[in-house]
């Protein structure tokens, strides 16, 4: 109907109708509430207004009145708060199981990398109807992944991992924004995200030229900086055996019992006297500014490759 | 508007604007209320960013609050202490119209005010020569990283517990100058007598300050110096 | 109440002493009120020059009339100048401070040579912002987000941060004046329950400044400091969180869209009784709102980081408490409407304006659900749906207020009448003007066009170019009044005390006033708002 | 509000007060008691902070309920600023990015 004057952008992810559904809720309400307002208004200023010998009446209020209209209002608010909220809890938990793409920003360019090694730039192939989550950090300053036909975004921030996650359900090319205010190019940060059917997805995996899968190459930087010295897969070792760590609940030299997620993994690396994990001596040299952020997502991937129960399992996710 | 302040059926130090004496002392000292009240949110958004960083990097903090001087420190606050008795005993010895003894207090507070600024360029100083200012000279190899639970100290995380005492303890310092500043003026008023026992506003709401500036650094001693003193091993 | 013959011979503030130290080193609120009045509206029109360029490079989708960098410099400079330097001095500073002493019976605010000295920390901190314009400007937008405000621009951070901590000075000081002079300077009998909503609304505002502002200062030190001391309290690369500074920075900002509306609240408050001829619809409900919206105003500031990477937990608190602070907001709107039933309601321009307030107020007050609304929000975040929401807030609303306010008092201020036909005309210009550029931007919005784009994609153009015609009719409409005011301050026809038949102590003395507002203290005997005691004027509003 | 001078002997013993005090903190602070050295260290330091505002800034002899008011509404206002901080932080890496 509104093709040559939409007022929504494409409809391209499993959480897009939920979040129009909602939008259209508001804006009838909106509109609805305007337009009482705006005709009480005219309506009183019209058969109110100033005649000779009419005075006005003298009204000092009605507690009863008032009580009404901010405890309905309030009503309504939270029905608004909680609907908002579950859509926004779905948005912010990715499923168990899905494929994991780090993303880099940069000023002024996406990075992305997929599981099984292709590198793009400044464009996202995904396959309809897969669950796809993004592992996001920044470079440099605060950058904001968008796109708007899946209705989703989240800051990218440089020194820790953000996430999000969607399911795309129509093949397509969509925009992909930074909507975050990054410096001069701001606006050029822009790409696209092209959805496609699984067949041709894999054919356009198949195409790519890669030198391994992240995880693999992880693997090869894990090599090079030593880590496998300390890190060994038996108990030997100077450092923890890493296999199965992801997911699970770390004990603390201090006391402290935390999840290790990709944050956690990401910490231990940077700044590993942050967190010690009990029974270890803080001995691992600090990595901060020895890795890329690219190595970093790669040494991540690898960590979390070497789950024995499942690969890419994730925290207490809702099950999809 | 040329009229001077000074009216002339009140008496001299009542301003036109103000019906009473009382109206105008009660007008400054709500008026010095309420600075102070913003004071406290000016420093809450530093002991905001405090809380966080020693939630999130104890050990480097601990370790920060280690290197400095205690005995300096406990000094200092005992300088300020004093201070803040000369001062009271100065809005008293103005309610009583006592010149003299208020000209004495008043010198006694700036010069407690001036050694407590002494005492800190000289802890500054020893921060300098160790190499604890932070930027690219910063140096935290020489901090003693408590041994006992987890001893890791990330030289970066470091950073920011100076970045915070220099922000914490210069703006307070800032305050201190802007404190000797406000007590040499009104010395001077002291001195030539302006100050009776009708008219002591301006002492009184000075001495607020004052007051509010001790307070400050009655916190900033316990959260800067004494995170973590415990005897090693 | 002696209604003297008004002749130019009458001594009244603005004859009382002629020449610019008269003026320069006046501390006589209303004259400090006219400075005030003359520098903000300097600022306007910066800020709103900056409006007509990022309008016009927006024509177009491809960036094509200034550069990337100075399209930066243009939405950051137009957001702070129009922020610090227009609406947060916009009514307080101006007709608060000229009304809030003669409303309540004062010869003038606690602290004069404070009031003044606050216009000077004004005026230097404006100096330091045209400085810092001519020579290179910021780019950073009106939020200094770390970090690349402290390690990546290099534009004039500093000497802007500073600017704007002078600024907030400023801000504080004109606070506390008025916290000090409601609670002190009082005439007999104007209790609290007696004081006009205006003054209830700048006390609230009054809080937030007090309370809120201290933060935004040592904020903007700390990145000073940052960028010149090397200190790492926001430096990610250090372990800093970059978080942490939105936090502080929105503690503040998020308060301070109240100090920009509240006073405008407060103007609208006393427009509608006055010409529907009533008593305002509950009062104590009103009033009290005012200071709710203050306090919970204070609860809320992360919704502006529900993507920035906040907990989800967090996000879920203070959506929630997003909506506490609408309620409050919701009592004012429905007890303007109920004050005009059963009134005797005239279109004078005030009244016009506060239609207008009314109206774009609730639009952009509705949209303010959606962003607070988490699903919503994730999708117009950061896009033009957020920009159309604070123009009708700040521009429907709280510019719609402030002319309405002066309209409305500019018979007490200059002792002339404006040209009603003429206000009535500029005033619809600004609505339909106002409404052609900010409409579009909500749909833009939803479609996904960011803001703080310099180019965009071909797309968008259509309504582009409509928000690109509504903002130059918008500008007529805000010249125009600036225009017939100078005029009718020479030609205008002489007012009388009370021309509108208002209640409120500000109109039982001349217009325009004397020096110390009475000739003699007043004491108080009626409630506010009775407009049962006052009768209507006869001539300048029956006008069909 | 009237003028209440209070006896010197009353600041010198809140002087005295106070040295004690300051003395305590320092000196506890070099005892390991857990968790407790922050407890005591701000108690004490609130201790401390009270008694100037009690009787160094005349509180509580001659001021009256507003001075009060202000007092307890900015400690409020900084609560607020520190809890509602604490609900991100608190919170943050709590399973989720
Ligand atoms: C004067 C300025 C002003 C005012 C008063 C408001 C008021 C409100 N604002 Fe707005 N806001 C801004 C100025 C203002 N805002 C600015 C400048 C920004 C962007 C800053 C930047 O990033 O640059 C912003 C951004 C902003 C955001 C962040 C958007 C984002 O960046 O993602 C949010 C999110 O919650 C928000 C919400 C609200 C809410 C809930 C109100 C509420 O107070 C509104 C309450 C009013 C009403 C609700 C209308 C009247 C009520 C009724 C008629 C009741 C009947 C209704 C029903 C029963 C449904 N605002
Ligand atoms: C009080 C606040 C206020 C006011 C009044 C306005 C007024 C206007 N703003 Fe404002 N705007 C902001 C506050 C305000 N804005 C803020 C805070 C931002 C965010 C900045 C950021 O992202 O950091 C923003 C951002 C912003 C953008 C988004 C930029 C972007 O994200 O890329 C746009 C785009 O259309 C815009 C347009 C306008 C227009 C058309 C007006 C019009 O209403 C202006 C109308 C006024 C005039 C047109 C003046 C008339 C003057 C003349 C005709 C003469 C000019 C000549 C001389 C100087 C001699 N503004
Ligand atoms: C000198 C030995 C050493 C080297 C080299 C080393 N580590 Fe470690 N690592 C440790 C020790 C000891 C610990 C446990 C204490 C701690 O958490 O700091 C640890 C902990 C970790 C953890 C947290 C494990 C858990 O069980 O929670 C991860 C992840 C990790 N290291 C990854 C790496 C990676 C990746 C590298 C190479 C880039 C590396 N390490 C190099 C010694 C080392
Ligand atoms: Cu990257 Cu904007
Ligand atoms: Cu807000």
């Amino acid at each position: 109907m509104f093709d040559n004057f939409p007022l929504w952008p494409a409809r391209a992810s499993t959480g897009a109708g939920n979040v129009d559904a909602l939008y259209i809720f508001l804006v009838l309400l909106a509109s609805f509430m305007s337009l009482a307002i705006f005709t009480m208004i005219t309506v009183f200023a019209l058969k109110y207004h100033r005649r000779h010998g009419r005075e006005a009446e003298q009204i000092e209020g009605s507690h009863a009145l008032e009580i009404t209209w901010s405890v309905v209002p309030l009503a309504i608010f939270m029905t608004i708060f909680a609907w908002g909220a579950v859509i926004y809890f779905q948005e912010r938990t990715p499923p168990r199981g899905a494929t994991e793409v780090y993303v880099v920003a940069k000023q002024w360019m996406w990075k992305l990398e997929h599981p099984e090694g292709q590198r793009e730039i400044n464009e996202l192939h995904v396959p309809v109807g897969r669950d796809v989550k993004l592992i996001m950090t920044s470079q440099d300053v605060i950058h904001s992944f968008y796109i708007p036909a899946f209705r989703i975004k989240q800051d990218v921030l440089p020194g820790r991992y953000t996430t999000q996650w969607f399911r795309a359900t129509k093949p397509g090319v969509y925009h992909l924004f930074c909507a975050e205010y990054c410096g001069s190019q701001h606006s050029g940060m822009i790409g696209q995200v092209v959805v496609m059917e699984p067949a041709k997805y894999e054919a356009w995996l198949a195409g790519g030229t890669t030198s391994g899968s992240l995880a693999s190459n992880g693997e090869s930087i894990f090599q090079q900086l030593g880590c496998s010295t300390c890190h060994r897969s038996d108990t030997q070792g100077r450092g923890p055996n890493l296999a199965g760590v992801f997911g699970k609940p770390v004990q603390l030299e201090d006391g402290r019992i935390v999840v290790a997620d990709e944050n956690y993994l990401r910490e231990s690396i940077t700044s590993p006297s942050a967190k010690v994990v009990s029974g270890f001596k803080p001995i691992m040299p600090v990595f901060q500014g020895l890795v890329s952020e690219e190595q970093l997502n790669a040494l991540v991937a690898y960590v979390k490759s070497l789950n024995p129960a499942s690969a890419g399992a994730q925290q207490q996710g809702p099950k999809e | 508007m040329s009229d001077s302040p000074i009216a002339v059926e009140h008496g001299p130090e009542l301003r036109h604007h103000f019906a009473s004496v009382e109206q105008q002392r009660d007008a400054a000292s709500l008026g010095m209320w309420l600075f102070l009240a913003t004071e406290i949110m000016f420093f809450g958004g530093m002991f905001c960013a405090y809380l966080i960083y020693r939630m999130w990097y104890f050990n480097e903090f601990a370790a920060g609050s280690r290197s400095l001087n205690l005995k300096w420190g406990t000094i200092n606050t005992i300088v300020l202490i004093c201070s803040s008795l000369t001062v009271a005993l100065g809005v008293r010895a103005a309610q009583m119209g006592k010149r003299k003894l208020l000209v004495i207090l008043l010198i006694l507070t700036i010069v407690f005010g001036l050694a407590f600024l002494g005492i800190k360029g000289i802890e500054w100083h020893e921060k300098y020569e160790h190499h604890h200012i932070p930027g690219a000279s910063f140096d935290a190899t020489a901090l003693e990283k408590p041994p006992y639970s987890n001893g890791g100290i990330d030289p970066s995380h470091e950073q920011i517990y100076f970045s915070l005492y220099f922000a914490m303890t210069g703006l307070h310092a800032l305050h201190m100058i802007i404190g000797v500043g406000i007590f040499a003026f009104l010395l001077f008023h002291a001195w030539k007598g302006r100050y009776t026992p009708q008219y002591n506003t301006p002492i009184e709401i000075g001495g607020l300050y004052w007051h509010f500036v001790d307070i400050v650094w009655i916190y900033l001693f316990p959260l800067l110096y004494l995170i973590d003193r415990k005897p090693l091993g | 109440m002696a209604t003297a013959a008004i002749t130019t011979e009458r001594e009244h503030y603005l004859n009382k002493e002629y020449g610019i130290r008269s003026w320069l080193l006046t501390t006589d609120h209303k004259r400090i009120a006219l400075l005030y009045l003359i520098s903000i509206t300097f600022f306007f029109f910066i800020g709103g020059f900056f409006a007509l360029l990022i309008r016009l490079e927006l024509l177009t989708p491809a960036g094509d009339l200034v550069q990337a960098d100075t399209y930066n410099k243009l939405f950051t400079m137009h957001g702070m100048v129009m922020i610090f330097f227009f609406l947060i001095p916009s009514i307080p500073a101006v007709l608060g401070n000229f009304l809030v002493p003669m409303m309540i019976g004062a010869k003038d605010l606690a602290f004069p040579r404070i009031n003044l000295l606050s216009w000077y920390l004004y005026i230097i901190a404006g100096i330091m912002m045209l400085h810092c314009m001519v020579t290179g400007g910021v780019d950073t937008g009106w939020t200094f987000y770390t970090p690349f405000s402290t390690a990546f621009t290099n534009t004039k951070v500093i000497e802007a941060g500073l600017s704007v901590f002078v600024a907030g000075f400023s801000s504080i000081l004109t606070g506390l004046n008025f916290v000090v002079t409601i609670h002190r300077m009082r005439a007999p009998g104007m209790t609290w329950s007696r004081l006009p909503l205006f003054i209830w609304a700048h006390y609230a505002t009054s809080i937030i400044q007090l309370l809120g502002t201290p933060v935004l200062a040592v904020t903007l030190v700390l990145v000073v400091c940052e960028r010149v001391l090397g200190l790492g309290i926001f430096d990610p690369n250090r372990g800093g969180d970059p978080l942490l500074f939105q936090h502080l920075f929105w503690f503040y900002s998020h308060p301070a869209v109240y100090i920009m509306i509240l006073p405008s609240m407060g103007v609208v408050a006393e427009i509608v009784p006055c010409f529907s001829r009533k008593r305002i619809f509950g009062y104590q409900a009103v009033a009290l709102s005012s200071i709710a919206i203050a306090v919970f105003g204070f609860l809320v500031w992360a919704h502006h980081m529900f993507v920035a990477g906040i907990s989800l937990y967090s996000a879920m608190i203070f959506s929630i408490l997003s909506y506490l602070v609408a309620v409050p907001s919701a009592i004012k709107v429905f007890n303007w409407t109920a004050t005009m039933y059963k009134g005797s309601v005239t279109f004078s321009t005030p009244m016009l304006y506060a239609f207008g307030f009314i109206g774009l107020f609730t639009m952009g007050g509705l949209t303010g659900l959606f962003l607070a609304c988490l699903g919503i929000d994730v999708h117009v975040t950061d896009t033009y749906f957020v920009v159309a929401h604070f123009h009708y807030i700040m521009v429907g609303g709280a510019v719609m207020g402030y002319l309405g306010g002066m309209h409305f008092w500019w018979p007490k201020i200059s002792g002339r009448l404006y040209p009603e036909w003429l206000g009535k005309f500029a005033a619809l210009i600004v609505f339909l003007g106002f409404n052609l550029t900010f409409f579009p931007q909500f749909i833009l919005g939803y479609l996904g066009m960011p803001r703080r784009y310099w180019q965009y994609p071909a797309e968008f153009q259509v309504l582009n170019v409509m928000s690109t015609a509504g903002s130059t009719i918008l500008a007529v409409g805000y010249v125009l009044p600036m225009v017939y005011f100078l005029w009718s301050m020479r030609y205008g026809k002489i007012a009388d005390e009370n021309p509108w038949g208002a209640a409120g102590l500000e109109w039982k003395t001349a217009s325009p006033p004397p020096t110390f507002n009475f000739e003699e203290t007043p004491e108080v005997t009626w409630e506010a708002y009775n407009y049962d005691q006052i009768p209507a004027p006869a001539e300048v509003l029956i006008e069909r | 509000m009237s003028e209440h001078i209070l006896s010197s002997k009353l600041y010198y013993g809140i002087w005295i007060a106070l040295m004690v005090l300051t003395v305590v903190t320092a000196g506890v602070a070099t005892i390991d008691l857990g968790p407790f050295n922050t407890i005591v260290a701000l108690l004490i330091a609130t201790s401390k902070a009270l008694l100037v505002i009690l009787f160094f800034m005349h509180v509580k002899y001659t001021s009256e309920k507003l001075t009060k008011m202000v007092i307890i509404s900015s400690i409020f206002w900084l609560l607020l600023l520190l809890f509602l901080s604490l609900t991100d932080y608190g919170t943050r890496y709590a399973g989720h990015g």
